[in-house]
């Protein structure tokens, strides 16, 4: 195997070995109804990972992805309830807000030169300072439309459902492997992870592909904010406070390097789904403190990184002696 | 000698400026702003104030500085403030004595550094996710030692260091007056300074120079641990009671953007603790600002991002680059002491 | 006089302005179809800042460029390319997390339905490299290729993109003869195609062997253009340098007396994967050399002594004791030296300034307690910036700013001023001009006749007969064969990689 | 007293906001101790204050079949697709401390207090102290934009209308903190002429209260007589203030939502009872009249 699918096939083999471990603890995790749950409740998560996988690739970071999400979900539940259009016109709208909001972070990281960590930073605080002042209360959507779409959905064979929305992160995980291993911008994407110096180098539209990158990143957090006010029928300023980190988090258990240029949309999917089952598997246990929660997430956490280090090293070292 | 001053000054002038622009900005909204007066003993007003409420960000950006110096970053020194000012509390309420209290604190602070090294430099685990393992479960085994609740104590030691004042100013401007002069010392009057920078660079040719730089990379973070653990017990001092769930909360954010608003890349390698510490007064001063002009605090955080971008845009290297050409026009053809980057 | 008509491109009056430093000053520079020109000059004569302003890598500060008797103003290598100028660049850029396959086609992968067609660019890249009779496997990330096949790389890349001008700057660095002679087949292949093609290089026999044309710069300015056919080698070198050379290394052997007691005795010290166990004494005042193909272990050879790699065969003996090499720090405690040969990832530490870089070997040792006072600093950069040539307007220039050329020179000055007594250099003449060349060769005479003990990697098997007192040959990761005395020529070094070769292929 | 046949097989879900006060870890605590005593199977779950969490949370417990959940919801919107397929497997629901904005059939009942009624007796208290002399007030936030901090804000400034003399100058979030609660009032100090202009303060905890009275001691006044302090919760240490006279007033809100919350559902699965849908708890005013150090001691331990 090329030594590039390592973390990747170290990540699939954890998440099968652990979500065996807690089948056989709780035989009810098996089930569809937890399956569908895992892509449903974390398909708003998923589509912002996706994003957070390219900006990663490419060296970057995106931390205004949460603040994004509650921005959009509150500006649609604000145009919804004031002005009589459709949801789809909402949509359209809040898509192209995202999206020019993260074009304006890429230029700003492109031509002022300024690193991303802190130029998504203030993108984080004003998105949810926007949000704020749209409106600090939770403003519940009502729009018959809505109705419809959740009530889009495949039942599977006992009792669970693929939802629109979960549906949709499926497709969009699709896209985005698609996007990055069969066209020249995810290459560039890549080739801006290896070095930007380097990339310009050799001819790569580094102002373009990274203006690109944050505004997919801002459309995706957009689409999730969409997914996010589907999946609560609401918009609130205070909501997806931090999933930026747990869209990183994902995205590195997917083994993805945040230095950059190495690692896989695939990954983070996989990342998405150990995360899921962490949660699960708390809810499950269902004995411990709130504090003893958090240790647990951590521990959690840094046992994935360390089994997946572990195999990486192990097979690295394997293959040199054979 | 007035070459090394003046390359400090030149260093630190966009941060002096920035700084001065924001509290000339406050005093339009707030008259009073720089309006002091002696109470109790102790210097009183607000520019007091932000030395006062900035220590906690000032004291973790002087560990930050350091760490992202080596190319790194210490997500965690929220929560170990909230676990130190928890030790902290649960030591003093327990009955050692103040001594005893802050040896177990301080160390629980270089404890958490070490763990934070350990991972980093050992495991080779990228820093972000390696200090993310704390940061969540750090706050957790924080509020295990409380218990979720407040843990308040009377202890007048302690609660000296949050809120006692000496030779009229409040003790935890002192302590990191103090503590950012002895790091700032320690790093450039030993070869410490050059080293880190060296291992933020270029790690793999530094290694192969002889540079210890597992060692120095977990002193590194050591050091960021014992930082937060100062903040921790000054955040617990100043309102009598371990805050597990909310101490630091978020702070870590605050640190970084000091750093980068003190001019060091996060990229790793030139590092200024003078820098970042005025980074972080800067920030205090935006805070403070805010909340003395008396605005409504849904606008809180786009005043804040606004003024941040302000400062950064000007500070980007473009915006630079076009400050020092107009510089270099003026000293023409003198040899320039010191390459501004 | 030429006219502007039989020009493929020409730049007149460039100009090109770094803070402190004029790298550029209103050169012209004239590319003909059909010619390989060689761009020569010193290291930090301002030709790699040429060939990026020609390619739109800098934004020049003035001048005119004409392709084909049109103005251009390429923005960046981007529009370079589309305007058919290739480029290899002098650190080989090339993207080591990228395949072998997406390096070669990046920004024009073939595509099926908008899409890359991945199979395509696959076949292509492997039909590519053939010419350059390299079997890689090309869906594998670069960085699992050594720096010659990265190179390699680079130059197909290059050569492929370019229609109408062909830039190289010192694409032979780290080139065996063999691969150069490769290259040079190709090369006079596009000249016959009508491409223009600019050279640059430290090694006047190549020029000569290749180039049409000859233009030489010197501290920014242009010397010269003359035809290489009327020009003479010492002329040549005396408009590169202002001044006549004293004299050039030629093969002029002094015998040298190293019957001295083994100081470093390796028994059986190897790796798994990286380098068989092998037996290695070293006396003082001995220069052994590594002669080798690429990839034949050479580096590992180097890293494995040095502790870089830990190894896990074997004993080191120093002076009759055991010592544990396991770590670099290790190996400098036993005041070894290591100059890596890729300077850009393993030497330099690229923001910090040229003192910094010099002293920090030496700062490493002495701990971080003991700091080196900033007056002894500047006086032992000062030192070695004089005693090597290093150019650079001052001491406390951030070291990447540097050339190529100077940059390997501050890694050398690193180690000289650790006072090595095992001084291991892998490549350290590799983009070192000819005066500076000349000026190593005799520094490592100058250590080995003070006692030093020298271990020196080269793949200019002429400079390794120059100085070496013994000569380990390499294939295959395994040290096949040792030369001494009489039997260090040239010929018999090619010999014996040839031997080695054939036994190895039995 | 309660240990009744069919309580004792009862597996109850419990899906909790976070653990980001003293308050909330009370009622946590509280919680567990009810369910205890009961002998119920209590599966709890921390959300880490995200609704997203907490909505996992409530599914993962359909998907286990529990017999009854509770819910503290992060937020009141949001709900109505979990609380639907909640009715749909057939487990009752029981909100408590905050309600939601669904439609009352998706859920069994709530147990809450009434967040504008805090608010108002707040008010109330500090219009009737005053008594018409005229009064500037400074108020300390809770969270920006949560159901909290927008409620007691709301119940006040109801409780104020009509008293011309009460003018609220100054407001501003203080996250419901103590450093952030003494860190603003150390500000309104400052704007407001060092605190000579402020006759009180409102805060919508008791421990940005307990903050900002360390913020007006240090400025040289006296909490409690200087400035009025009056807040809501009634966590301990606001009765040690008050027996210090340093507060003034607070307004109770109790941490055992489950006790009422488990009685409901007890009698509902003993003979199907349907119980109210709203069983509110009361908001019960301390002042330094109600023998503060005795309410401190009771309170003391647990688990604030
Ligand atoms: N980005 C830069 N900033 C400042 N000075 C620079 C920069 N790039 C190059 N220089 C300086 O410009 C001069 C010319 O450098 P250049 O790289 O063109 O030399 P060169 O002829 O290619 O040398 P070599 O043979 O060593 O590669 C050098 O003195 C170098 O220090
Ligand atoms: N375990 C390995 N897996 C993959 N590639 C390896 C491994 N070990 C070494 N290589 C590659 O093989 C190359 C050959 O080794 P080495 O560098 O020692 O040869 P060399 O003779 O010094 O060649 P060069 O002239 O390229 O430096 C290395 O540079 C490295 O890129
Ligand atoms: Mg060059
Ligand atoms: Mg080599």
């Amino acid at each position: 195997m090329k030594p590039k699918y390592l973390p990747l096939t170290a990540t699939i083999v954890i998440f099968v070995l652990s979500y065996a471990l807690c089948v056989a603890q709780y035989p009810n995790i098996l089930s569809t109804r937890v399956i569908g749950n895992l892509l449903t409740d974390n398909a708003f998560l998923g589509i912002a990972a996706v994003g957070m996988t390219f900006v990663i690739l490419s060296g970057g970071i995106d931390l205004s992805i949460g603040s994004v999400i509650a921005f959009t979900g509150v500006f649609l539940a604000v145009v919804l309830e004031n002005a009589a259009i459709h949801p789809l016109v909402a949509f359209a709208v809040a898509l192209l807000i995202a999206t020019l909001f993260g074009a304006v972070m890429g230029a700003i990281i492109h031509y002022l030169e300024m690193p991303a960590f802190i130029v998504t930073l203030a993108g984080m605080f004003l998105a949810r300072g926007m949000a704020f002042v749209l409106s600090i209360d939770s403003i519940a959507i009502k729009h018959p439309f809505y109705g419809t779409l959740k009530g889009l959905y495949y039942k599977l064979p006992g009792g669970g459902r693929i939802t629109l929305i979960g549906g949709l992160m499926l497709l969009v995980f699709g896209i985005g492997i698609l996007i990055a291993h069969r066209t020249r911008f995810g290459t560039d994407v890549y080739a801006l992870g290896g070095g930007t110096a380097t990339a310009k180098l050799m001819g790569v539209p580094v102002g373009r592909t990274t203006i690109m990158i944050y505004a997919l990143s801002g459309l995706l957090a957009g689409l999730s904010g969409i997914v996010f006010s589907l999946y609560t029928s609401a918009g609130y300023s205070l909501a997806a406070v931090g999933v930026e980190l747990d869209a990183i988090t994902a995205v590195v258990i997917g083994g993805t390097l945040l230095t950059g240029g190495s690692g896989f949309v695939a990954g983070t999917f996989i990342g998405i789904l150990i995360q899921g089952l962490i949660q699960t598997y708390i809810t499950f246990d269902g004995s411990l403190s709130s504090w003893w929660t958090k240790i647990l997430i951590g521990l959690l956490l840094f046992a994935f990184i360390l089994m997946q280090k572990g195999i990486v090293y192990v097979s690295r070292s394997e293959r040199r002696h054979a | 000698m007035t070459a090394i001053l003046r390359s400090y000054a030149l260093r630190l002038l966009p941060q002096l400026i920035a700084l001065a622009a924001i509290l000339l900005m406050v005093s339009f909204v707030f008259p009073g702003f720089f309006r002091l007066e002696i109470q109790n003993g102790r210097l009183y007003g607000s520019l007091i104030d932000i030395f006062n409420r900035g220590a906690p960000v000032v004291l973790l950006a002087i560990g930050m500085t350091v760490v992202i110096a080596t190319k790194g970053i210490d997500l965690s020194v929220g929560a170990v403030m909230a676990i130190c000012g928890a030790v902290a509390a649960s030591s003093i309420t327990s009955g050692h004595s103040l001594a005893m209290t802050l040896l177990i604190t301080l160390g629980t602070g270089i404890l958490c550094g070490l763990w934070n090294g350990f991972l980093v430099a050992v495991l080779d685990i990228q820093p972000i996710i390696a200090t993310l393992v704390l940061m969540v479960a750090g706050r957790g085994i924080a509020q295990l030692v409380t218990e979720g609740a407040i843990l308040t104590f009377n202890d007048p030691g302690l609660i000296f260091l949050g809120s006692g004042s000496f030779a009229w100013l409040p003790l935890p401007v002192l302590i990191w007056l103090a503590f950012g002069i002895l790091v700032a010392l320690i790093v450039r009057k030993t070869a410490l300074g050059m080293l880190i920078e060296a291992i933020g660079v270029n790690r793999q040719a530094s290694t192969l120079s002889g540079v210890l730089t597992p060692v120095l990379l977990i002193a590194a973070y050591m050091l960021s641990g014992l930082c937060a653990a100062i903040a921790g017990i000054i955040a617990a001092a100043d309102i009598k009671g371990a805050d597990a769930n909310n101490a630091g909360l978020w702070l870590e954010l605050d640190a970084i953007l000091a750093v980068v608003i003190g001019g060091t890349s996060l990229l790793g390698g030139r590092f200024s603790i003078a820098a970042s510490v005025l980074g972080a007064i800067i920030i205090q001063s935006i805070n403070t600002g805010i909340l003395l002009s008396g605005f409504p605090p849904e606008f809180n955080l786009i005043i804040k991002a606004a003024i941040i971008v302000f400062i950064l845009v000007l500070q980007s290297p473009p915006a630079r680059n076009a400050l020092t050409f107009v510089a270099l026009l003026r000293a023409s053809r003198k040899p320039t002491e010191r390459q501004a980057r | 006089m030429q006219t502007v008509g039989d020009n493929l491109l020409s730049a007149t009056r460039i100009d090109k302005v770094f803070p402190g430093a004029k790298a550029l000053d209103k050169v012209d520079f004239h590319l003909r179809r059909g010619e390989v020109h060689a761009l020569l000059g010193e290291n930090g004569a301002g030709k790699s800042t040429l060939v990026k302003c020609l390619t739109g890598a800098y934004r020049r500060d003035g001048g005119m460029i004409l392709l084909d008797g049109v103005e251009v103003d390429p923005r960046d290598t981007f529009n370079a390319q589309k305007l058919g100028i290739g480029t290899v660049y002098q650190e080989v850029n090339l993207l080591p997390n990228l395949t072998v396959a997406e390096n070669l086609f990046l920004g024009r992968q073939p595509r099926r339905f908008g899409f890359v067609d991945v199979r395509a660019m696959n076949h292509q890249a492997r039909a590519l490299l053939e010419n350059y009779e390299l079997d890689l496997d090309v869906t594998r990330a670069l960085d699992s290729y050594s720096v010659a096949i990265h190179q390699v790389v680079a130059i197909a890349r290059a050569v492929d993109l370019s229609g109408k001008v062909l830039i190289l700057d010192e694409p032979t660095a780290s080139l065996d003869a063999h691969e150069v002679e490769m290259l040079f087949r190709i090369v006079r292949r596009l000249k016959a195609r009508g491409l223009g093609i600019v050279f640059i290089t430290h090694f006047l026999e190549q020029v000569y062997e290749i180039s049409d044309r000859i233009t030489v710069l010197r501290n920014g300015q242009l010397v010269g253009t003359r035809d290489t056919a009327t020009l003479e080698r010492r002329d040549l070198i005396s408009m590169m340098i202002g001044r006549e050379l004293a004299a050039e290394i030629h093969s002029a052997r002094k015998e040298p007396d190293v019957t001295g007691p083994v100081r470093y005795r390796f028994k059986d010290y190897g790796r798994k994967g990286h380098i068989s166990p092998f037996d290695l004494d070293v006396r003082a005042g001995e220069v052994v050399g590594i002669a080798g193909l690429l990839g034949s272990g050479r580096t590992e050879t180097a890293e494995i002594l040095f502790g870089a790699h830990r190894a896990d065969s074997g004993t080191a003996e120093l002076g009759g004791k055991a010592v544990q090499l396991s770590s670099p720090r290790r190996a400098i405690v036993h005041r070894f030296g290591f100059c890596p040969e890729d300077r850009k990832t393993a030497g330099i530490v690229g923001d910090l300034s040229v003192r910094e870089n010099i002293v920090l070997a030496l700062q490493a040792r002495r701990g971080w307690t003991r700091p080196i006072s900033r007056t002894e600093q500047n006086r032992l950069a000062d030192h070695y910036i004089r005693a090597l040539d290093i150019r650079t307007v001052d001491r406390e220039k951030p070291i990447r700013l540097l050339s190529g050329g100077n940059q390997q020179k501050a890694i050398l000055a690193r180690w000289l001023a650790t006072e090595p007594e095992f001084l291991i250099l892998d490549e350290p003449t590799r983009g070192i001009d000819v005066g500076a060349h000349a000026e190593i060769v005799r520094l490592i005479e100058g250590l080995r006749e003070k006692g030093m003990s020298l271990m020196v990697i080269s793949s200019e098997i002429e400079e390794l007969v120059a100085y070496s007192t013994r000569i380990v040959v390499l294939r295959d990761r395994q040290h096949v064969a040792s030369l001494e005395g009489e039997r260090i020529t040239a010929d018999q070094i090619i010999e014996a990689i040839a031997s080695a070769n054939e036994r190895g292929a039995a | 007293t309660f240990g009744s046949a069919s309580a004792a097989d009862l597996v109850v879900g419990f899906s909790q906001i976070g653990s980001e006060s003293g308050w909330r870890a009370a009622e946590t605590t509280l919680t567990k101790q009810q369910a205890e005593e009961r002998g119920i199977d209590l599966k709890f779950a921390d959300a880490q204050q995200k609704q997203e969490n907490q909505i996992k949370a409530l599914r993962s417990f359909i998907a286990q079949g529990v017999n009854a959940i509770l819910l503290a919801p992060v937020v009141a919107t949001g709900w109505d697709e979990v609380l639907q397929e909640a009715k749909d497997a057939e487990i009752p629901v029981i909100l408590l401390d905050r309600t939601v904005d669904a439609s009352d059939d998706l859920y069994m009942t709530a147990v809450t207090s009434d967040l504008v009624h805090e608010g108002s007796v707040a008010g109330k208290w500090l219009a009737d102290t005053v008594a018409g002399k005229p009064c500037n007030v400074v108020e300390l936030q809770g969270t920006t934009g949560s159901s909290p901090a927008i409620d007691r804000k709301k119940g006040f400034e109801q409780a104020l209308s009509g008293h011309d003399n009460l003018k609220i100058v100054r407001s501003q979030t203080g996250d419901f903190t103590r450093t952030k609660g003494k860190e603003v009032m150390e500000s309104f100090l400052k704007a407001e002429d060092g605190g000579k202009n402020i006759c009180a303060l409102y805060a919508h905890n008791d421990d940005m209260a307990v903050g900002a009275i360390q913020a007006i001691k240090e400025a040289g006044l006296k909490p409690g007589s200087d400035i009025l302090v009056v807040s809501i919760d009634a966590v301990p240490d606001i009765f040690e203030a008050m027996a210090a006279g340093e507060a003034n007033a607070t307004v109770e809100l109790t941490p055992n939502m489950a006790g009422p919350a488990f009685d409901a559902l007890a009698a509902f699965q003993k003979d199907g009872t349907k119980p109210p849908k709203w069983i509110q708890t009361e908001s019960k005013l301390y002042t330094q009249a109600d023998d503060p150090k005795k309410v401190y001691e009771a309170k003391k331990g647990l688990g604030y």
